[in-house]
């Protein structure tokens, strides 16, 4: 990986702080930065053909529709979907989880049926189910988390035991970067009767994805979080399943036929896909792709890997530091969550911040792990293609800043 | 683009040789452009060997989705059906005399043949099968 | 109104087509093009300050943070609502809409309740209730549309008398551009027990709102179709029908606190907004509120109503031209849809696609209106600030050109 | 911004003046911040008069919210609660000694007047009306 024109690319990184620090960016588990060539994508399709989509006979508007189904068709091969019929563009993985919640999981769960979340998930693979299981009556299992950092697989099995109709689970912790067996979950899942939710939005970004070869029935996950914009996001479905599922959100582009007391549903996947869509931050999604499509997932993950492997070596020689997750070093995502006993998390964040090194403070949306390991929150480092080991040790020299500050005496 | 109205597929459109319908009909099949609601429905006459002995069409919409009907019906007439399940789009195209159409007049220059082969496979037949 | 520096604002207009003709746009009502201004300040905050918020701690999160809040604050002082708590970002018009049949409408409607629409609605006002319909067993009642293209408020007097519990309409037809007396439609609603949703998708781009004058319980609209970016709209919601609407989407965000099996929903407007939301849009959408505000929606008004005055009149001279909607030039929008005795529109909008002429071809998201014209489709000319009596006559000359290859020998 | 961690305020967060509980108190109210869960109780005790004669907190928290929660007791101490209610942020980073805060960490910084608040006007006090 071409280190130096990756920086080059990134706009963000040309520009030091007010005291002259240039940016490490340590929060792209939350958001990543945007290489030039998405903003460039987007400000194309503003500037030379800005139209709406769909319906629109004349040339711009054909124009932005092709570039639009450019990235759906993109999407598709990125994580070897059959059919382009089984891209639905939403705003973000949050939206996506909740159309299942809403669609599929209001029509299929009913009082007294069972489905199993983990104890990882993040809030957006947490709260659509709780409000689901309040409204209709459903029984949430939950698979716990080991004192290792893993998913305790020996209670998922007993869990399948009650027939769940519905298993959803993260591809990758953003708290512990845990990478959970997916596949074989999966195909647990499938043994057992039920389908399988995968939540990829810290898959994707991260590594490469067969949805075909994992199989899941359904998975979510947000450009913003692999060099895209803000405002998009993807729910695949296996085809025939988003066929029986009745649409979500109603309007425009969604119909058919429309009459005064009745309409007909479009076809797959505008079926849910209502109103004008998140058109130019589409075409700089497919942007996005390109962009790592050039790099090579495999590069990426490997990359990744070099730098969370120094980043948990070196954390762990500070006094009174704890990672929260796994502390093997392979096979985990870049997502690396700690405490330091003499101070909290938003203390750290902002000293870092003076450092101009920017770590997530918090529970990252993610309290019921924090509540499994004890702690009220943590500061989380995460890592992708345009940090390198540097930024690590520039992380390290911040916490000395900060043992400085408020270490024992 | 510009070579989308020449003066054959306007005559097409003006002057429909295959508009109409047959009464009895040896197949019939209608469906509709979900984009502007253009309607377009095809009768088709077969003889014993699946050949076609006669066509005509009927319904609503552009010049390129009436024209194509049209051209599309003249090319057909006995031909067999077994023939026609293999028509595809650029058959179509090549009737028009057009090299490229963007995706929203495809819709309309395809209407005709995606109900000549609704006609033939039954309902449901997706766009991207043409 | 400076025209000249309007164009010079709007980078799509500089730059002639393979023809060496200029962008003759005629479809702001399907969505608007975008100044340099909005472009920029999306730009910026990709380049220099890109992070998730609300969460962070960091300076760069900071930043975004604030300034995705000063977007809310322009719009809260933009329809004079009372406060911030009341404007909630979503996707566009369509979603704000269903996010009220949804989280309003599943709590508030049961079987046999009545609710107002009318024949004049975009299909993101009727789907939604038709679904919802549909589900709970609820009665639809609509205002129809008489000869002169304007909603027949008797019959709305006579449907407010079965008590209907919500009355939704449009403040502007986006195919006849007619404007009905909303206010009095709202106070009527009002009177009579019923609750008044507002589609401002027309309205806001196009004149001065004041939301508390008004007195709609519910208002949305979209920022693309006001010089936003896509991907981002809004939706007003009176504090006191909001805070007693149970959350829509669930995940992070929307949350204050979450346990495994609970969670407890945020203050508003975050209530509901769940997960990452349109941050570089919003700060698009606030440049693009600083810069009508700049020019003054009543200049805005007054400048798309004589271009609409001058292109009815010469339209009205073509014949086998009929428009749909009212002829009236006053207190009407800028959408004007005609029909052409001897050529289908979509054949009309090829042909002027060819002079760079760019309008709209179909039934514009109102089928039902088209029906109750007994058309199935129409060709919709719609104008905005960049627009000049010039483009109405490049449409009258290219609709000319459509005469010498479709009209009766 | 760099003035953030002035001895001041780390003193006030290591060695606390106030920290602990006051039983029986006259008046007590807990609140936490959503954004990190911190979690911050205010004890108070009021002669007839309405003066606060002791004040105590308790709950954990970053070092701003803890010192600021500190140097907020040892200011009311001697105070009337009718004083007390016109308490501002700007009186808060005055104690703290700072001028301006981004908008998370002046969560932290007021968690403890919206604390001190909401133990006199009871629940549900909003950040905007401080
Ligand atoms: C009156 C009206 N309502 C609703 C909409 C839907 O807006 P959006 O597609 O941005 O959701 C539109 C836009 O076409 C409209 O004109
Ligand atoms: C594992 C996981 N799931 C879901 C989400 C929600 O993503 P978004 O905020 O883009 O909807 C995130 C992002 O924080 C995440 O890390």
């Amino acid at each position: 990986m071409d280190e130096k024109q990756i920086i080059q690319d990134f706009p963000i990184f040309h520009q030091p702080d007010r005291n002259g620090k240039t940016l490490c960016y340590l929060d792209s588990a939350a958001t990543t930065q945007k290489p030039l060539s998405v903003l460039e994508a987007m400000d194309t399709y503003y500037k030379t053909y800005n139209a709406n989509i769909h319906r629109g006979v004349y040339h711009l508007s054909e124009l932005a529709t092709e570039a639009h189904e450019t990235t759906r068709e993109k999407i598709r091969a990125w994580i070897h979907a059959r059919s382009t019929t089984e891209i639905i563009f939403t705003r973000n993985t949050t939206e996506s989880i909740n159309l299942v919640a809403y669609s599929w999981g209001r029509k299929n769960l009913n009082a007294g049926d069972h489905m199993i979340l983990t104890e990882m998930e993040h809030h957006s693979n947490l709260v659509p189910w709780q409000i689901l299981a309040e409204e209709k009556g459903v029984e949430l299992d939950f698979i716990p988390i080991t004192d290792a950092g893993e998913l305790d697989l020996e209670v998922y099995r007993q869990l399948l035991e009650k027939h769940p109709k519905l298993v959803c689970a993260t591809g990758m912790s953003n708290v512990m970067g845990t990478i959970p067996p997916s596949k074989e979950m999966i195909s647990a899942a499938h043994a057992a009767g039920a389908l399988f939710l995968l939540d990829g939005a810290q898959m994707v970004p991260h590594m490469q994805v067969d949805i075909r070869d994992l199989d899941a029935d359904f998975f979510a996950f947000s450009a913003h979080k692999m060099l895209g914009p803000t405002g998009i996001g993807v729910l695949y479905g296996k085809e025939s399943l988003l066929e029986a599922m009745p649409p979500f959100l109603g309007g425009g582009d969604m119909i058919k036929k429309v009459h005064l007391r009745s309409f007909s549903a479009n076809d797959l996947p505008y079926k849910f896909e209502a109103g004008t869509p998140a058109i130019a931050e589409a075409i700089g999604f497919g942007a996005a792709i390109d962009y790592l499509a050039q790099i090579g997932m495999d590069a990426v993950f490997e990359h990744e890997s070099e730098i969370t492997r120094y980043a948990i070596q070196e954390l762990m020689k500070i006094p009174g530091l704890k990672i929260i997750g796994p502390l093997t070093s392979s096979n985990r995502g870049s997502a690396v969550s700690f405490t330091l006993d003499y101070v909290h998390p938003h203390d750290v964040a902002q000293i870092l911040d003076r450092e101009n090194i920017c770590v997530r403070a918090g529970h990252h949306c993610a309290m019921p792990v924090h509540e499994r390991c004890n702690v009220d929150a943590s500061t989380r480092a995460s890592f992708y293609i345009y940090n390198s080991l540097t930024d690590v040790d520039r992380l390290i020299d911040g916490l000395k800043i900060v043992h400085q500050l408020f270490g024992q005496d | 683009m510009d070579d989308l109205y020449r003066e054959n597929i306007l005559d097409h459109y003006k002057n429909p040789i295959y508009k109409g319908t047959l009464e009895p009909a040896d197949l019939s099949f209608e469906d509709e452009n979900p984009l502007c609601g253009d309607h377009l429905r095809i009768d088709l006459r077969v003889d014993e060997k699946g050949n076609v002995t006669d066509a005509r069409f009927s319904g609503h919409g552009c010049a390129i989705s009436q024209a194509s009907a049209d051209l599309l019906l003249e090319s057909i007439i006995g031909k067999n059906i077994e023939d026609l399940k293999k028509l595809t789009k650029e058959d179509i195209l090549d009737l028009l005399g057009i090299e490229e159409l963007g995706p929203v007049r495809l819709k309309c220059a395809l209407l005709s043949l995606k109900v000549l082969k609704g006609s033939l496979y039954g309902i449901g037949q997706k766009d991207e099968d043409l």
